[in-house]
């Protein structure tokens, strides 16, 4: 049940190399979200740029506050970034379907992958899963271009006593190389069975939805797309699904968060 | 937010009564049920319902929009679940809601029009038909029937012979004459015209030499379009007798009523509800507060009084 | 800044070598002199002058300019100072500084292009003409010879037997079909085209309940234009053989190269000068350093490169 | 000369209702400007509005220092307001002709006459006048909708001993009407050749030149259009000159300020 509000920013914090890390005053959408739902923010006056931009929530909080955490690439995440402690701004949310929690496989191991930006949802979703699924084991798989990137979440990851295996790009931290590459790394091994939750770039988690594939665990991505409307209005947000051919999902209605097996990865 | 009693607000539009002159653009309000948190259906003039077809449609490939400067361009491709889920699955909700419904249809022959016109004749619920003529003819060559004044006519003359519902034909503002599409349709049993739809289109990825859209071209709408919107209307509400609906990067109640300054009996508000989803109901609320303002007693003292 | 000089930004069009592709639009540059404290102008492709007439023409009453929403409209009513105050008042200071100069000329009777052109040929520092269709022809009530085919042609084919000089007919977009329009002025004889003219747009003051032109309609520039012009200028450039020249909201070098992939020859940067009057030479910097970090030599690779 | 600018905002003060004195740091503008010119300015990025907006020059300053006098009336001058110290934003100028102070005809009285926000420029004007002009006596009007939008200005012309006239629509303070009224009541009965540097609203600068042209006082008056440019490239700026028909004048290049006779006020 998507509420429409004007809402405050509580707070906007630099983190690192353009990350952004906006605090919003957001009662109902702190209360309702779920871990992998996003919002959409638009940021003032004026007409430039129109439409709002999409974002999962990184967390919600007690006493109704909600974060986003967003790298500035454009004019929308730009003006997001400008603005001030007390400023309003348009929100819509919480929107879509976010990670399905119910029933993992007995004994499985749940595995968390983000890439890039798409570590944004899952701390969210590492808390909820310690808290609603304390009786399975929790592993952390984190990528990014340089060791800035992660610095905050590592820290935030902290008490929850998790200590999550990173890539980078740049080899600042941990593997040198791609996330994807952590599965054969970290988790070869074991020979565990996993449930994998994933968030990032496209092809990284085209990457890891193949690798699920070939040990047959199962995979829920977190997919990104145009979006004009974020709760089904525009059509806007397709992505072709796997099996029949033009068959398409909404992205912001039937996802964000898909089983992998579900989506066309071509 | 209350509307305003005592002001008038409802607009006569071929033969039917609606509620005030704000109506949902087709495919930007869904079946309506999309806005359930956020509007009230049942306040608004009527909900304009995505276009439908005889049978489902899965659309285009993504990517289907991008943001343009004060704009959106969209290659949705007409998704939709075709009339018989529409008239299952979509229509008894808006019904019960008590919504004003009008169907907006499209096809690719004119006697697709003329087979959807005919299925929707008499359904209860259905207040009127938006025919969409910005589709493309396969019968000559996918050229967009809206932009040939004779295949207008042909679609025109063949919705009105399978129905006896109002009829609203829906201009492309693709052409060089929208004065000469407007009166081809209205000869042919149009009871009303709604314009503008989309204009055509297109943003390149410079950095993969791509087309943004997988469809290449798209439909420009937004605040970017109103200027054109706006002069297109006041054209046709000069070339033609039947009402004229204003459509066309329509945001806030002042623009609406700029429409209707320039001749338009009611408005249609498309781009906006993607923005702020409450957009149609504040548009109302807004109409209402300005003529109470300015002292008017209804609507209609308000249309077509642009001094020139 | 200095323009890269290890890549080559030279175009051929209609027998003429431009130094880059960066020209700016007639009507936004006045006859260049208006920027000397903002541009060096012989560092721009070329400089289109404002339109000139056979005789003075004191243009439309105010109000003549009214933004709106990421662009703006005008209505300036061709105001220039004649064909001979042009060549002895403007045009020397422009050779005198090295520009390459483009004249862009109209008239509301064939014979008026016809007239104009005669007069300009063969002129020490005219480099060619540019003609700017979009006008009324008085002799077909008031018609703009861009909106039919036939005038157009029929402007084109009098200006081409009036004067060797290269020929840019400069199209309007406020037609059904740019493709035929293009066609129709190549087979009339024109070495290039560019587009687009403004499209026709209109505004409204709600308080005054009057046009915020004093004209009524206007021409709408600016970046809200940007995706219709390309969409026209890519869709010409399949049309016809001859170079296209793309105009329409081009803000930045980005926006430049778009139209370049899209298949256009050069551009023309017109309501940007107003915005940033320093535009035109950015742009022709900004294209120089990304053909550089792309690894291309000349501008000529990029064109028409747009994978579809 | 004009030249192009990216400037700084040094100080942005709110005065009173919806009015801004923007402090820019532009040396060139300050070491060139004239009363009666103007500046365009443009603030930060985005395409909407797209257009530059014009201001009189409210004074210059040693350092380089120039400020603005504005009025939030739109989405332009909002985005103006909200600039804080330190950001950049776009400026040209200084544009136009300004105030003609060559040679006051002998024993006139200049007499500065401002309303709404034409009273922007008089300052810099009266503060010229008494630096080039000193030999010639100076009086000033002013009106203004409420006493709170005259204030500031009033304390700032105290330092040039100059106490102007006042009139208020609402009557808050000084005369209760409307400015050109107090040329009959405070300059009717000296009998006194007056010249007159006049700006602000159309009606009113109509009314004073009225009243100049009855009494055969010599007028200049400061005229405002839309603009789409400021350096006469767009002509759009087009003002019907008196006399012949269909002559037009450019604000932003014959103008903005104009012997009242040159006019055609109907
Ligand atoms: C469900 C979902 C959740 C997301 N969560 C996050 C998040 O938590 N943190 C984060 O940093 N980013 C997130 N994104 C991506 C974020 O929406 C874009 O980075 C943002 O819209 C860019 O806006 P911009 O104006 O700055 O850039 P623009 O200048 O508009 O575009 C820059 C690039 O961003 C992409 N983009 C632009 N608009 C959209 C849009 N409406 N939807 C999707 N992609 C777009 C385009 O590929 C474009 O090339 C999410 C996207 C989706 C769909
Ligand atoms: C030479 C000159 C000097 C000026 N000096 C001052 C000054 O010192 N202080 C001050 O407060 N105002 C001054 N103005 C007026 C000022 O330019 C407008 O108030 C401002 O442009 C409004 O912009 P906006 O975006 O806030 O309003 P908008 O929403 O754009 O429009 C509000 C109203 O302002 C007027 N306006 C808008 N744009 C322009 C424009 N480009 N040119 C002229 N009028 C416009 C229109 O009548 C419009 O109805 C001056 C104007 C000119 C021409
Ligand atoms: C995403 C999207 C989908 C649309 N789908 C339809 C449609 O199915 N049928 C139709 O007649 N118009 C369709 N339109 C056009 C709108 O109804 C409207 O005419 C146009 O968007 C201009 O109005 P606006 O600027 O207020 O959006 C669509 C527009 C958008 C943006
Ligand atoms: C104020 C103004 C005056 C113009 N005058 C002319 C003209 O005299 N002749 C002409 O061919 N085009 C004229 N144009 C059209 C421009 O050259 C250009 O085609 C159009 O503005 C689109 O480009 P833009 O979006 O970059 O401004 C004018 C445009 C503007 C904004
Ligand atoms: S974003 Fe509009 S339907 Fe999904
Ligand atoms: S404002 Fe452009 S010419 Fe005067």
């Amino acid at each position: 049940m998507p509420g429409q509000f004007l809402a405050t920013v509580e707070k906007n914090e630099s983190l690192g190399p353009a990350i952004c890390r906006l605090t919003i005053l957001a009662p109902e959408i702190a209360a309702a979200g779920q871990p992998g739902q996003f919002v959409m923010l638009r940021s003032g006056r004026g007409l430039d740029p129109l439409l709002s931009r999409p974002f999962s929530l990184h967390q919600t909080f007690p006493h109704g506050r909600i974060q986003v955490l967003f790298k500035v690439l454009g004019e929308g995440t730009r003006k997001l970034a400008a603005l001030g402690a007390g400023e309003p701004l348009g929100i819509v949310g919480p929107l879509g379907r976010g990670f399905d929690l119910a029933a993992p496989r007995a004994g499985a191991r749940l595995g968390l992958i983000g890439g890039g930006m798409g570590v944004a949802p899952l701390f969210f979703l590492a808390r909820e899963i310690q808290r609603r699924l304390p009786e399975f084991g929790l592993d952390v798989l984190l990528g990014a271009r340089a060791k800035q990137e992660l610095e905050q979440l590592l820290i935030d990851f902290g008490p929850l006593k998790i200590e999550p295996r990173v890539a980078t790009d740049d080899g600042s931290l941990g593997h040198h190389g791609l996330v994807p590459e952590l599965i054969e790394k970290e988790w070869g091994k074991d020979g565990k069975l996993r449930q994998v939750f994933c968030c990032g770039p496209w092809p990284m988690m085209a990457a890891v939805a193949q690798r699920c594939r070939e040990r047959d665990w199962s995979c829920q991505v977190s997919l990104e797309t145009m979006m004009a409307c974020g709760f089904s209005a525009c059509l806007g947000c397709a992505v072709a699904g796997s099996g029949q051919r033009e068959r398409y999902f909404h992205v912001c209605k039937d996802g964000p968060v898909f089983n992998a097996a579900d989506i066309s990865w071509e | 937010m209350t509307v305003e009693t005592d002001v008038d607000l409802q607009v006569e539009i071929a033969g039917c009564t609606f509620r005030n002159p704000v109506m949902t653009a087709s495919g930007t309000f869904g079946y309506g049920r999309e806005f359930e948190d956020f509007v009230n259906v049942s306040r608004l003039g009527a909900v304009v319902v995505k276009g439908v077809s005889l049978l489902p449609r899965a659309g285009n490939p993504p990517p289907r929009v991008v943001e343009t400067p004060c704009g959106m361009l969209n290659a949705i491709g007409l998704e939709n679940v075709g009339v018989e889920a529409f008239l299952h699955e979509k229509l008894p909700w808006l019904v019960e809601l008590g919504a004003t419904v009008v169907v907006n249809i499209l096809g690719n022959t004119v006697d697709e029009y003329a087979q959807l016109a005919r299925r929707l004749d008499g359904i209860e619920g259905v207040t009127a038909l938006e025919v969409n003529i910005s589709c493309p003819n396969v019968k000559e060559g996918g050229v967009a029937f809206g932009t040939d004044p004779l295949m207008a006519s042909a679609v025109t003359a063949a919705v009105r012979r399978a129905s006896k519902l109002p009829l609203i034909i829906k201009l492309s503002p693709n052409v060089t004459d929208i004065q000469l599409m407007a009166r081809s349709v209205a000869e042919s049993g149009a009871d009303a015209v709604s314009l503008i739809n989309t204009l055509l289109g297109m943003a390149i990825d410079l950095a993969g030499r791509r087309p943004r859209l997988a469809n290449v071209v798209g439909g420009l709408s937004g605040p970017a379009i109103k200027p054109v919107a706006l002069r297109m209307v006041w054209q046709a509400a000069q070339a033609v007798k039947i009402p004229v609906i204003g459509i066309g990067g329509i945001m806030t109640a002042e623009d609406a009523l700029e429409f209707i300054v320039a001749g338009a009996h009611a408005v249609q508000v498309g781009t906006a509800n993607f923005v702020n989803p409450g957009a149609t109901e504040e548009i109302v609320e807004g109409i209402a507060a300005y003529l109470a303002k300015q002292g008017l007693k209804s609507i209609n003292q308000l249309r077509n009084t642009l001094i020139t």
